[in-house]
């Protein structure tokens, strides 16, 4: 299935979890947070959290700015 | 000699100096720069990762056990984007201290304090202490402190203008206004500019661009700790009056006579 | 990090401030401003002794040992005055160094700067060290340079006014028509002036009422110093330029979409 | 005979030198001149330099001043 | 020359002065004033009338054959209070061209920017010709622009403060953040701040106090005719750049030589 | 409505402008700017003519009958060059009433003020009317005047800079410092700088550049007259005070409740 | 019946209008309108517009302002 | 001989006069005035003033200025 991740589409096998995707991209997660269709999901719940076909996700940090 | 401590969130800093984290040469260079500005409070933006992750992370030069980190929600342009942003922050681990931007036009990056008095009401009821960047305008900064802001922090220019603090009335009307502390965020072009805010009773005075884009942005740092503190000092020390006439400082008695 | 040394009569001073001992609460207070205010040199005036003598001296307070004196010839309205009152300072063990002030009108306390000329002229060919306070025009600067003076010490504003640099264009004008040290004498108010006169360029800043009539001098004193400290590095560290309109502080790129 | 000092007059005996001046009046020798009729008396000569009727004398030391 | 017309409400105004009627030492006096600043549109307030009635009224003085009346809501601390005045006043025969006030702050009179908005949205929609009293913020005057606002009318500074145009920056901003005229109401102290207003491209000024309040009221209504006018050619006519340096008036060449 | 004429020389003049006839795109658009101006004294320098001679003659275009010409010493360094011009324009006709510079720097066009006391010496007593450009220094400015000077003739900023009145404090000054007339000679940029300098009192404002090198010069000339006149009249109208504070121009009583 | 004019308590009889009140006011109609409790009433409404006891009238006209 | 005029060489006869020296160069005469080694010379004497070599002539008249 497709999913948007940081704005990118990205093929993704079923029941694909955000902890499985945090890892194919070798994402850091000190000061890292993820946003699952508008909504913050919690680091608790990385693992049980199940990616569905056309769902949008950020992975933010924080960068330089003022 | 005076309490120059600036309270936040309950939490007590020595430094009145917050700066930011972008737009430097070198992050190695923000290091030294924010190390030299005596800064305890740092903001930060909170952006995507670069995918694939890794790579250099800007935590790896601002340690967060040092250095209390304030995100900040430039770039949001509704109060939606602004509150998202700082629960992604809050979840990133980056605390419940936010510099909260909502952003009314690109040209001028001057707020719109419409979304930004909603976007205050619903963090503050959700327990963030709301930092918001607003105008000079003394009824929208009382608003602001009534919405829960527990701090407000007025433009002195537009962001990365350099041109100082446009309107040291208002800054003063403000002051008058709120009990919460007044930080002047945005405008200060070099280190007399950041005196003047402190002159005018300001609690603390917000940079990144006027040290990040300085020729040498460790010197600049250092001279905005000393203006910062210079002004401080000055505010509460009580400076002379203005006079269109002089007075001299040299006693009048006692001049020898050369009777010629 | 940049050489802050000021050169004055071939001797060189870590301080680029010269504070004033007048119109002090007490001598007591005079001491611990200027210990505050990091100054190496100190002017005083020249006066008559009260007879019968004995009694408190100034020099009691400030260890000549430790400063440079500075004596001035406030009160004189006349080269000779000047002149003489010079050549007294000198017999008095005061050094060669000197403040020279030819007064040109009482209410405003301007130079007479005809007579100024000719007394620098005549004290540096005496062998004085000739730090005369003159007006902004930067044709006079070029003029007293000429005639021998080792600074020149253009006032900010009429003595003792607190109006702070009223004419930074001049100063400027100064500063490239001369090739000696310029020090902004006269008219500093409180620590954002001092540090405008150090980012305009300005070898030093003088000054005595701005800290003495102070509401504390100490502390004011204390805010003189990191405000020239402040100001030379700015001004070493290269300001941003003025814009009228904003640029974002926070990168554009990477904002997170929340699509509804 | 008399003489001004610091613009007043005073009386002192025919012969009377600048030293003897200074002793009468105690002035403090330490970081203070002399003027005797708008000439600089140096202190070396202090002893020697005899006073004459209607000079006029001015003792200064520092004060302060900006 | 020039044209010069002010259209508002698809009227046309050759003059772009407009004046209150407040704080004249007399009717008389306040008739001969407006009769000299050429004002075409004149600001009157909407207050109970004194029971019980006749006695000498406001329109005695103020012929509204000859004059456009713009009825303000000062006084107005909410958008349902300025609105309901708006009523009355329509329905008074005073027209639908309105001055909305509404006021955040007794001591600073500065709008509430929120109740403002809302009131000129309604207002707008009910036919009016609505012309806002607002702050110096861009963004806040583009929504007002956008809620039908018919011309902005940024503040110079406080009313009846007679500081100028304390924040020339932002009223530049306003006039390339909207489309349409765009007045200074509010903080003209004297002639030259009506010119400033005008070189900086603003379409009109409102004033009252700097007029009423001044010596002598007839003479300074002149001045301020003139002032707009000034201003309006200067910015017209194309000012010369600033320079640091001096450039010569007179021909470099053709100097008569003196060789001695 | 006041008495707005100014003494020279014994002459009456209704007009407080002096323009000058410098850096015109042509005699036509200087005749016209001119005329527009309303200026009755009119600036000229005094030039080798070319040879052979013929040809256009500023003369033909600035009627010596209609107008008071005014030549200026402009390009002399020495008071003698400045003494000699002034004896050719005497002998050529041009008549009395100089302008008297004597230049000191080519960069900065400052005056020379000790040649300038010299010449203005020589030439008031050899029955011209002398009308120095000077620097604001008030003291140098009483120095001219004891020297005859029959004005005096600060220079708000450097000749053809634009950049207005610097230091509005040393106009002041002067004002107070001498009993002729004051004109501020040089550094107008646009209308508001000249009705600035008539507020501070000034007699009358002497400008060249800021008319001829406006993008319309005849448009620049008209606001220049409107701008003179309307500071002269703000003046003697007196001006309201400055506050920090608002005061209303509306009625605080009266105002009709709406209670819900 | 008592009625609010102007902030003020009037005592008026039944059936009052506000043409009534305003005539025995003396209030001068040009450039003068009228509330009622909260709302403006058109002067064609004047006669026929009964006042009722506690009712708030305002009666406002132009007044200098700026 | 050789004489300057507004700093340029020029060759003109023995006896050469100044009002001939105007004549030849055709000086509008109005407005004009003249230098001779740095004194002017009256228009009523430009006649009787003869040049002699090496003679410095200044010949003005009023330009643009301010």
């Amino acid at each position: 299935m497709t999913v948007t991740v940081n704005g990118k589409p990205m093929e993704v096998p079923e029941g694909f979890s955000v902890e499985d995707l945090l890892a194919r991209l070798k994402v850091r997660r000190e000061f890292t947070a993820v946003a699952l269709n508008r909504e913050v999901t919690q680091r608790a719940r990385y693992a049980e959290t199940r990616l569905s076909d056309g769902d949008r996700i950020e992975i933010v940090h924080p960068m330089g700015g003022g | 000699m005076y309490d120059t401590s600036l309270w936040l969130g309950g939490k007590e800093f020595k430094s009145r100096l917050i700066v930011g984290t972008g737009k430097y040469p070198s992050f190695e260079n923000m290091r030294e720069a924010i190390e030299a500005s005596g800064a305890e409070i740092v903001t930060v933006a909170v952006r995507r990762v670069s995918l694939p992750g890794q790579g250099e992370s800007l935590l790896d030069f601002v340690d967060p056990k040092k250095y209390t980190l304030l995100p900040n929600t430039a770039g949001c342009y509704t109060a939606d984007e602004a509150v998202r942003t700082c629960y992604l922050a809050r979840e990133a681990g980056l605390g419940t201290l936010v510099k909260l931007e909502v952003i009314g036009d690109s040209r001028t990056l001057f707020p719109d304090v419409l979304g930004l008095l909603e976007a205050t009401r619903t963090l503050s009821r959700e327990g963030f202490t709301v930092l918001p960047y607003t105008n000079d305008d003394p009824v929208m900064a009382k608003k602001l402190e009534d919405a829960g802001a527990a701090v407000v922090m007025p433009l002195g220019a537009p962001i990365g203008s350099g041109l100082g603090i446009r309107n040291p009335y208002n800054i003063k009307l403000i002051l008058e206004a709120v009990t919460v502390p007044v930080i002047v965020d945005a405008g200060v072009g070099t280190a007399s500019d950041a005196a003047i805010a402190m002159e005018l009773g300001c609690d603390g005075v917000l940079m990144n661009t006027a040290i990040a884009s300085a020729k040498d942005p460790v010197a600049m740092a250092t001279a905005m700790r000393l203006a910062v503190e210079a002004g401080r000092l000055a505010f509460k020390a009580g400076r002379i009056g203005k006079k269109l006439y002089a007075t001299a400082s040299s006693p009048l008695e006692g001049v020898p006579e050369w009777t010629t």
